[in-house]
């Protein structure tokens, strides 16, 4: 499929830069003129994988976060978080809803459930020691 | 200012009228405002007003959850007033709708 | 002076991502806090810059621009756009108010006025058939 | 709709309400509807009203600077209604305040 127009943001994986993150995608996704609604979905999804770079990949350092954005000739918006900390041992279990490596009680364990149910495909790559690559995909419907 | 707490002593009830963005970077700051309130009021009903809540993603489940242990602990009640639809979508998405009552402002007495 | 936090942007020279770049920007210096009217200096300086990639730096093909934004200790606002178009010969001429050389008097010849105005700093480095770098810095007033 | 035209016969005047942000990329398709209402009108005074334009840089002032020539071709004049601070702003640097007049909706009979 035909790539439209691309985006890519890197930054330092401060938690100062979640509002930051969201913000320039949510931007960039406009172009297609998404319903509020459905933008809304997109900015909290990245949210959630931007603050996962933030408190689980770089747990006591500051790291890279690299964002890529890209809009396809079908209208499809996809973006990809990734970050190069300390990666996910068993990608299927962190995934499930309510499971978090967060002792504290921060953190409800539910970032990868939101960006499974308000994205339409997600898919995380990860690898100890190397880092984490989380990829989202969403059609947004047609407006009027 | 991301939080203003009202007290009501008569009604033993704290409201926490939270504004703007809730992330894990915001999150925090509003957990111990709204903590110390609890702290200094011990509370039977604590109402969490989203009316000015812009945005929020799943730390701001991290805040009502905390909260609604804690108020448990105290035998009290949380409720969560005036959340827009995207917050509601956030809310249900964690059955946060089972443990604290949720609705608009007209319905605050709604039990959990 | 200490680099409290950095973003980086690159996108290609499509006349849609004018404002996707200065949303990005203005959503990054908003860290800062300034006030309304001197976020709204800094997105039009961005925009003139973005513009000038597209219209003059890349007149015929889409190219690649490049944006770097940093905060520093001192508070001040840092911003580069940078273009691997076709260069500016006589940089000084360049900058003079009412210069342009699009012909089709769709320029008014005003961008290098609008960011030398709106922001406290500009400096202009350019290579012809290398490309252009536009810095710009601002010190936003305390608010309150 | 970044324009919408409002006809005056009797008056031989044009009003263009723009809206949005006006940067390079959405200028031209303002331009060419603000052209097309002044082709088929051939008004005495046009209108330019930026009430509801929340960005512009230096493509508005080729917008009004072109309409202006247009204009003072056909012997007519230019007004600029609505302005925001940050509009006023960008067209001074300009000059445009000398071109044509600028001002709010309450003082529209200002000559250019
Ligand atoms: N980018 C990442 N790098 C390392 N570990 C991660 C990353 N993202 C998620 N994880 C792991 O997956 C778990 C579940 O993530 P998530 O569903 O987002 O819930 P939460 O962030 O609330 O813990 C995390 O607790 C963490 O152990
Ligand atoms: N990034 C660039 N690459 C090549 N030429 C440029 C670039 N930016 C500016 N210029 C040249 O400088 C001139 C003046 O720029 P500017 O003051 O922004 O006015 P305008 O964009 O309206 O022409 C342009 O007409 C162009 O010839």
């Amino acid at each position: 499929m035909k790539v439209l127009n691309e985006m890519k943001i890197t930054f330092p994986s401060k938690s100062v830069n979640e509002g930051y993150a969201r913000l320039a995608v949510a931007a960039f996704a406009s172009q297609l003129d998404p319903p509020v609604d459905e933008l809304a979905d997109v900015k909290t999804a990245v949210s959630e994988a931007v603050t996962n770079c933030i408190v689980h990949a770089y747990p006591d350092k500051v790291g890279k976060i690299e964002i890529c954005a890209r809009i396809f000739e079908n209208g499809e918006f996809y973006v990809k978080v990734k970050d190069y900390g300390c990666g996910i041992e068993d990608v299927k279990k962190a995934m499930e809803p309510l499971f978090t490596t967060c002792k504290n009680g921060e953190r409800a364990g539910l970032g990868f459930a939101v960006m499974e149910s308000f994205m339409d495909k997600l898919s995380v790559r990860s690898k100890v020691g190397r880092g984490t690559c989380v990829v989202m995909r969403k059609k947004f419907s047609q407006r009027g | 200012m991301p939080v203003r707490i009202v007290e009501n002593k008569e009604n033993k009830t704290v409201t926490a009228f939270l504004s703007g963005e809730i992330d894990h970077h915001g999150a925090k700051k509003m957990r111990e405002e709204i903590d110390r309130a609890i702290d200094e009021n011990l509370p039977s009903l604590l109402v969490l007003d989203f009316g000015e809540v812009s945005f929020m993603d799943s730390s701001g489940i991290g805040l009502v959850m905390g909260r609604y242990k804690k108020m448990r602990d105290l035998d009290g009640r949380v409720f969560v007033q005036n959340p827009s639809m995207h917050i509601k979508k956030v809310m249900r998405l964690a059955g946060l709708d089972k443990l604290a009552g949720i609705g608009d402002s007209s319905r605050k007495g709604v039990q959990p």
